[in-house]
């Protein structure tokens, strides 16, 4: 399975993976509408790093982990692994207890705003492609299987 | 007779020579490797059955062993426009060469030749002592006489000026120009043909084919789109080209290249057509670099554009096409003989069992010299 | 292979669900003592709310079992143990034999000895542990009922906040000073309280209820400190007990819960025991301790059910840790909350925000976060991870909890390691 | 100082309905325009900040942004224009000389725009690029007299080194230090993967960047920035820079700021100490001084690489290039006064040195008339926009032209101007790492590579059109060009036919 890696290296802090994000998991799928009608919390959170010399940021997104903390601490069954290994959060009966947002060890789970459930990356399974990475300016997050990750370490 | 001239629209009277007149043509070559002589009635033949090639406006010929009783001398054949121009030029003679013998020469009237100029032939040979001055051997001290006229002396025209052989060439019909020349009295080992068709302008006597530079002739059939890129790099070498013709460039291509910078024939050949940069990739080390040295130092050497041409010279001859064939040309081998021209017909009608008959890949010359003469000289 | 598992919940379906991912053919049977398919227990209160419709009680999808043919006995209550003959009887003395048995019996509610008080007379005294004690209750109250709720801990809260707004007052009584006890210090405690209190729910701290009146249905409840108050509903949630007789009668080693190693074995080689009915070692204080906490039941339920397949695995270590909302405020605590003298512990806290972290030389040994909560897995990674704070990139008192806490190569080993979390 | 009378220039507009208060324009902004009130949760701008380099109007993910001339306007007046006005304004406010960047922006002629180019109508056929070969493959270097061969007709002349270029097309040089790591390692990167070279201009070559020697020109300028035996080895030809177009007679000043610990390195000078290269070499003060320069350095290289000497183009031109030829140089490379610079007096660049159009028509026919044009390379800079105009400058007589303005807009340059003040938010012209990350090599050599090879093609199109099928047959083949809208002197001076004629 592929799962998202982001590049320090590369990465502009800019933000704009975030506004991808909230567009793909939206009902409009507009970029507008989406921020200005629906309230959405993007999966991504980004990480901002203090460097001696420059401020450096990289986008972390849910690790989809082998054997998940979270759906190991999700009282309602929300939050499962689906068959492609996806890590993936049932809207439909997550009570927003944050029980997931307390064991996950990368912090990857978010709280939405909406305050009714939590907010993780899917990698885009229901769009059909990872927005953030599309429209990521400098190429600062990719789409790679273990090996691949491996070699660009 | 008056000055054939072109008047165009601002009513500046511009002769062909200051203008480029693009034009396609006919060309057809004959030699016999043995050297046995044979009159023009031959080439005559083959360039007039490609009579619809050319419109009138040009046609000569080249002739190789027509003064064997002069063949120490550089027989320079002249067009007058007037007495005066003639007078000058004589005197300019007179003062670089020893001339042997002089006359017009014989022509027979033929009604579709007129307004022909006056039409004079010497035999000449360099005085010593101006050679020597100028430290050139009597070939360079000739073209560079020959150069001179053609450039500062209005209205005359040196257009043959080799040793045992000359060009006959007027504006007609090549058919009618052999005529009037009276070509069936003249006996040479090879002939070459020419037939012009000029897309405008009545034609000018001197802008016919061939061109010729001391021994070399050329005629030439297409038209090279790299005729300023040649012509600026062959003016750096103490040429100038008067005529603006591409034939005039491609002689003197060959002259730079064989005569003074003494590149053997095969090589000047792969610079004048050379071979495509993704071909020279793919040859052994040494020829590649061979070939990339040619294809740099010469580089505005190289003729671009349609191309077939007839290169003559005491040797003997040798047909080119540009490296991508765009314009036709056949060849053909019956015993001692090697015949040459832009269509196969032109070739049948002189000899139709060929014992060889084929058409040479772009960029591969056919050489044909006479018997004895070295290939790669 | 034979697997049995006693008790159909956290510890439970993990169990089965990894027996079945690493041993595809043997035959694994589920009893449980309640009617309903595994459902997720904390969410009895959201159910009472009403927040949550029964169709999405369910724990795992309805085909859970089917697809990993996993065969469930529900109304089975576990009688006996026969540990030599290697089977175990349920009710009307039917045998099921067993290669394998785990005991996830989990806990059940502890009633304190009240005078009067008889529950199995009384019709309106209810315990709030299972989904049928949320469905009972749901249906007894009414718009007039005066709820009284004996324990404000975890469960006693949940229960108030459940039946808020649909009756007409609730009282939580409790003999501690503060609420929730076993989580919170003192002035945390106090501010949840206050919250609670404004949707007028009251307290009556340091008292218990010593005395009942009413035969078939309690009227009126007597406090230690003398006040009376009326009452149509009494909720007993002073504290559970693990269910250990099963394994005690059949003479496996047990305390306070029932004793397993770090494999989560008992004392006899082929019977596991996992989730709230077990003590296990608690990461910080070192001691064994009863951890009924629902990803601790999970985790230890999956080590079970590996161990039992043939795969070696140790369970991870716990630690208390909880994620509690009420009325909107919520809560994230995890590790040692009171209790020490913590010494450089910071407590940030804006009007309804709170971050407690509570720092012992060098190691972040708990926290409690109040809305403030995001990320808050960081901080239970360097828990668990006895983490060198003086390591890490920035004093965590100081800033935001962030992943770029880890020093570079750290971090970046953490997010391409594959498998993820491989903490 | 009491009053500023600086205005702004740019006006930034916001479309308020598309906004998503994203902050992304805010993040992004190096020159600080955008800010984000939170109160309000609203993206305001301080118009008098903004350089319009466009970074927040491409990356504003709902394209909300638009940036204009500031409104505000002087009193009509034709001789006293705004521009000059504020000028006055600048320098009356600071005492300092005017800085700017990139080329002369004033309304001279463009020569490019005014000639035409040939095409074959059935005298001659033009040749289709997609089906017969089309060789744009230039040889640059130095070339002898003439080639000889021994009597079996095998090559005698030793040539001397070349550098093979795939098409006749070179990346300008722009110093490692007025331009960044990254934008460096993307022009090697292009070059390698198109076969031509790059300059690495006059501050040095990164030691990372040693291996793509093979495509790299390294520069020795006045400054002599990171010259040493290894670095005249490390490339495929060596530049004496002499000149800039944009900046003729006057040396280079790279800011203390921006010599960070890598761009010291590079140009073994101390880090944050200013680079300023004197405006002449201070060993070439006479012709005669330039050919011990290029002996030496031919000597240092073991006579292995060419030798190009590069001039800004100026009034005497020609009779330079000429003495250049004499001096033993292998190329000769003449920069106009449309030539970028990353930071330049105003006054310099805005009025001196001349067309580069007019300096190559006269450089190539006077190198011609002295009968040594074969023994160099011609190559010129200074503006070339677009492969009309490389064709047009190869029918000049250039043998390849060095493109920098250019290469860096395919970096994503807006040409904003003020690469003088090192916040270039594109990652080019800065070292301000934050910024530097913005040009992710990997992706921008990709953009070079496409420039050019669309280049390429559209040279092997439009040489098709005219019946060639090389590209050395176009050089210094003027009859391709007409003249259109130019006086008989410019004529005159460029050699070639007005149209029609």
């Amino acid at each position: 399975m592929k799962k998202i890696y982001a590049f320090e290296s590369k990465c502009l802090g800019c933000g704009l993976c975030e506004v991808y994000c909230k567009t793909a998991h939206s009902k409009s799928k507009d970029i507008i509408k989406a921020h200005k009608q629906e309230n959405i919390t993007s999966a991504i959170v980004i990480e901002e790093i203090l460097q001696p010399k420059a401020v450096s940021y990289f986008a972390l997104q849910c690790r989809h982990c082998s054997s998940p903390k979270c759906v190991k601490a999700c009282i309602s069954g929300a939050m499962y692994k689906d068959e492609k290994g996806i890590v993936r959060n049932d809207k439909e009966k997550c009570v927003s207890c944050l029980s997931c947002v307390l064991v996950c060890p990368f912090g990857a789970i978010k709280k939405s705003i909406n305050g009714k459930t939590v907010s993780k990356c899917d990698l885009c399974i229901d769009y059909g492609k990872s927005l953030c990475i599309e429209y990521c300016p400098n190429e600062a997050i990719k789409l790679l299987n273990e090996n691949e990750a491996e070699a660009l370490k | 007779m008056y000055d054939v001239l072109f008047i165009c629209m601002e009513g500046l009277m511009l002769k062909e020579g200051e203008l480029r007149i693009p034009s396609g043509c006919a060309i057809s070559g004959i030699i016999d490797k043995k050297g046995n002589r044979f009159n023009g009635e031959e080439i005559i033949k083959s360039i007039a059955l490609m009579h619809d090639r050319s419109n009138g406006l040009g046609g000569g010929f080249a002739a190789y062993g027509i003064y064997p009783q002069y063949k120490d001398f550089y027989a320079l054949h002249i067009f007058y426009d007037n007495l005066t121009i003639k007078t000058q030029t004589e005197d300019f003679l007179a003062k670089h060469f020893d001339i042997e013998s002089a006359g017009n020469i014989p022509t027979k009237p033929v009604p579709s030749v007129i307004n022909s100029p006056l039409i004079w032939r010497y035999f000449v040979y360099p005085r010593t002592y101006m050679a020597k001055e100028g430290f050139m051997d009597e070939a360079e001290f000739t073209s560079k006489c020959i150069i001179r006229i053609n450039k500062d002396y209005k209205g005359a025209h040196v257009f043959s000026s080799g040793k045992n052989m000359g060009t006959f060439k007027g504006v007609g019909y090549p058919e009618d120009i052999g005529e009037f020349f009276m070509l069936d009295t003249y006996e040479a080992y090879m002939w070459t043909a020419h037939g012009r068709f000029p897309t405008n302008t009545p034609g000018w006597w001197g802008g016919a084919h061939p061109f010729t530079l001391l021994n070399w002739s050329v005629v030439h059939n297409g038209e090279i789109s790299s005729y300023d890129a040649n012509r600026r790099f062959v003016e750096m070498y103490g040429y100038k080209c008067t005529l603006q013709t591409d034939t005039e460039v491609i002689t003197y291509l060959f002259d730079m290249l064989v005569r003074k910078h003494k590149i053997p024939m095969r090589k000047a050949i792969k610079i004048i057509a050379a071979p495509f940069w993704d071909d020279i990739e793919r040859l052994n080390k040494e020829l590649q670099n061979e070939l990339k040295s040619i294809r740099s130092v010469y580089a505005n050497a190289l003729i671009n554009g349609p191309f077939s041409i007839i290169l003559g010279y005491e040797k003997g001859m040798i047909a080119l096409n540009d490296r991508i064939k765009l314009r036709s040309l056949i060849a053909a081998e019956k015993d001692d003989r090697t015949y040459i021209a832009s269509e196969e017909s032109a070739i049948r009608i002189l000899c139709n069992s060929p014992d060889k008959l084929w058409a040479p890949k772009g960029g591969e010359p056919v050489i044909a010299l006479l018997e004895g003469e070295q290939e790669w000289d | 292979m034979k697997y049995l598992i006693i008790g159909n919940s956290a510890a439970g379906i993990n169990a089965a669900n990894i027996i079945r991912a690493n041993d595809k053919k043997s035959s694994i049977t589920i009893i449980s003592n309640e009617e309903f398919n595994a459902y997720g227990r904390p969410l009895i209160s959201y159910y009472l709310s009403g927040k949550v419709k029964p169709e999405n009680m369910n724990y795992r999808s309805v085909d859970f079992y089917k697809s990993r043919n996993i065969e469930v006995l529900l109304n089975t209550e576990a009688e006996k143990i026969d540990i030599k003959n290697k089977e175990i009887s349920i009710s009307g003395d039917v045998k099921l034999s067993y290669d394998k048995l785990l005991i996830a019996t989990g806990s059940s509610p502890f009633i304190p000895q009240i005078k009067n008080l008889d529950m199995d007379k009384q019709k309106n005294v209810f315990t709030f542990l299972t989904y049928k004690d949320s469905i009972k209750l749901k249906t007894k109250v009414t718009k007039k009922s005066k709820v009284v709720i004996a324990g404000a801990g975890l469960i006693g809260l949940k229960a108030a906040e459940g039946l808020f707004g649909q009756v007409a007052s609730i009282t939580v009584v409790d003999l501690a000073d503060r609420v929730m006890t076993s989580i919170l210090d003192k002035p945390v405690a106090d501010d949840i309280q206050s919250h609670i209190e404004q949707n007028d729910i009251d307290f009556k701290l340091q008292t218990n209820i010593c005395e009942v009146d009413g035969e078939q249905n309690i009227s009126r409840i007597i406090l230690s400190n003398g006040e009376i108050l009326n009452c149509d509903i009494l909720i007993v949630a002073v504290g559970v007990r693990p269910n250990i007789n099963l394994a005690y009668s059949a003479g496996i080693k047990t305390a306070k819960g029932i004793i397993v190693n770090k494999y989560m074995q008992t004392s006899e080689k082929d019977i596991y025991a996992a989730g709230d009915c077990v003590e296990s070692l608690d990461l910080l204080s070192n001691k064994s301790k009863i951890l009924a906490l629902w990803p601790n039941a999970s985790n230890q339920g999956e080590t079970a059910g590996f161990n039992m397949a043939g795969t070696k695995k140790k369970a991870p270590a716990a630690f208390a840790m909880n994620a509690i909302s009420f009325f909107g405020l919520q809560l994230i605590s995890a590790g040692i909350i009171s209790g020490l003298n913590l010494n450089n512990g910071i407590t940030y806290s804006t009007k309804n925000n709170l971050r407690r972290l509570n720092i012992l030389n060098d190691n972040l040994i708990g926290f409690i976060l109040i809305n403030d909560n995001q990320r808050a897995g960081i901080y239970t990674a360097l828990i668990n991870d006895r983490t060198k704070l003086s390591t890490l990139e920035y004093d965590i008192t100081l800033k935001d909890i962030s992943l770029s806490v880890y020093p570079k190569e750290e971090r970046t080993k953490k997010i391409w390691d594959y498998k993820g979390c491989s903490l | 100082m009491g009053l500023d009378f600086n205005t702004p220039v740019f006006e930034v507009i916001r479309n308020e309905k598309k906004c998503i208060q994203c902050q992304v324009c805010v993040r992004q902004c190096s020159n600080k325009v955008h800010s984000y009130d939170s109160q309000d949760n609203v993206v305001c701008t301080d118009d008098i900040k903004c350089v319009n380099c466009h970074r927040c109007v491409i990356l504003c993910p709902t394209k909300a942004l638009i940036i204009r001339k500031y409104p505000l306007e002087f009193r009509e007046n034709a001789n006293w224009t705004s521009s000059v006005i504020k000028e006055i304004h600048k320098q009356s406010q600071t005492g300092g000389v005017l800085l700017s960047s990139m080329g002369n922006p004033k309304p001279f002629p463009i020569y490019w725009d005014r000639m035409l180019l040939n095409a074959s109508q059935v005298t001659n056929p033009s040749i289709d690029p997609l089906r017969e070969p089309m060789e744009t493959k230039v040889m640059i270097g130095g070339k002898p007299e003439k080639l000889d061969f021994d009597a079996k007709g095998k090559l005698m002349t030793k040539m001397p080194p070349q550098v093979e270029l795939r098409m006749p097309i070179m990346f300008s040089a722009m110093s490692y230090g007025s331009i960044s790591r990254n934008a460096h390692e993307a022009l090697a990167r292009a070059a390698t993967e198109l076969g031509i070279c790059y300059n690495t201009g006059e501050g040095g070559l990164n030691r990372d960047f040693y291996k793509y020697g093979k495509n790299t020109i390294v520069q020795v300028a006045s400054g002599r920035f990171g010259v040493h035996r290894d670095y005249l080895n490390a490339g495929a030809a060596i530049e004496i820079k002499i000149g800039q177009g944009a900046k003729p007679g006057i040396g280079g000043h790279l800011p203390g700021k921006k010599v960070g610990e890598d761009v010291s390195a590079t140009r073994m000078i101390p880090i944050g100490s200013d680079a300023i290269s004197p405006a002449p070499h201070h060993d070439i003060y006479s012709i005669e001084d330039l050919r011990q320069l290029i002996y030496s350095l031919k000597e240092t290289t073991n006579y292995k690489k060419p030798v190009f000497v590069k001039i800004a183009a100026v009034h005497n031109a020609a009779a330079i290039a000429s003495g250049i030829v004499r001096a033993g140089a292998d190329a000769v490379v003449v920069d106009g006064f449309r030539g970028g610079t990353g930071a330049a007096p105003t006054r310099v660049r805005d009025n001196v040195g001349i067309p580069i159009e007019l300096a190559l028509a006269a450089i190539d026919q006077r190198l011609r008339e002295e009968e040594i044009r074969n023994r160099v390379s011609l190559i010129i800079s200074g503006s070339i926009r677009n492969s009309a105009d490389i064709v047009k400058a190869v029918a000049l007589g250039a043998d390849a032209v060095y493109i920098g303005s250019a290469a860096v807009i395919a970096l994503g340059c807006h040409m904003c101007h003020s690469c003088s003040t090192g916040k270039c938010n594109w990652g080019i012209a800065t070292q301000e790492l934050e910024l530097v990350k913005r040009l992710n090599p990997d992706i921008m050599y990709k953009r070079l590579v496409n420039l050019v090879s669309a280049w390429n093609h559209e040279i092997q199109e439009m040489l098709g059109g005219m019946g060639i099928n090389a590209i050395d047959s176009l050089r210094g083949n003027r009859l391709m060009l007409r003249g259109i809208g130019l006086n008989e002197k410019e004529l005159n001076i460029l050699a070639i036919k007005y149209a029609g004629e």
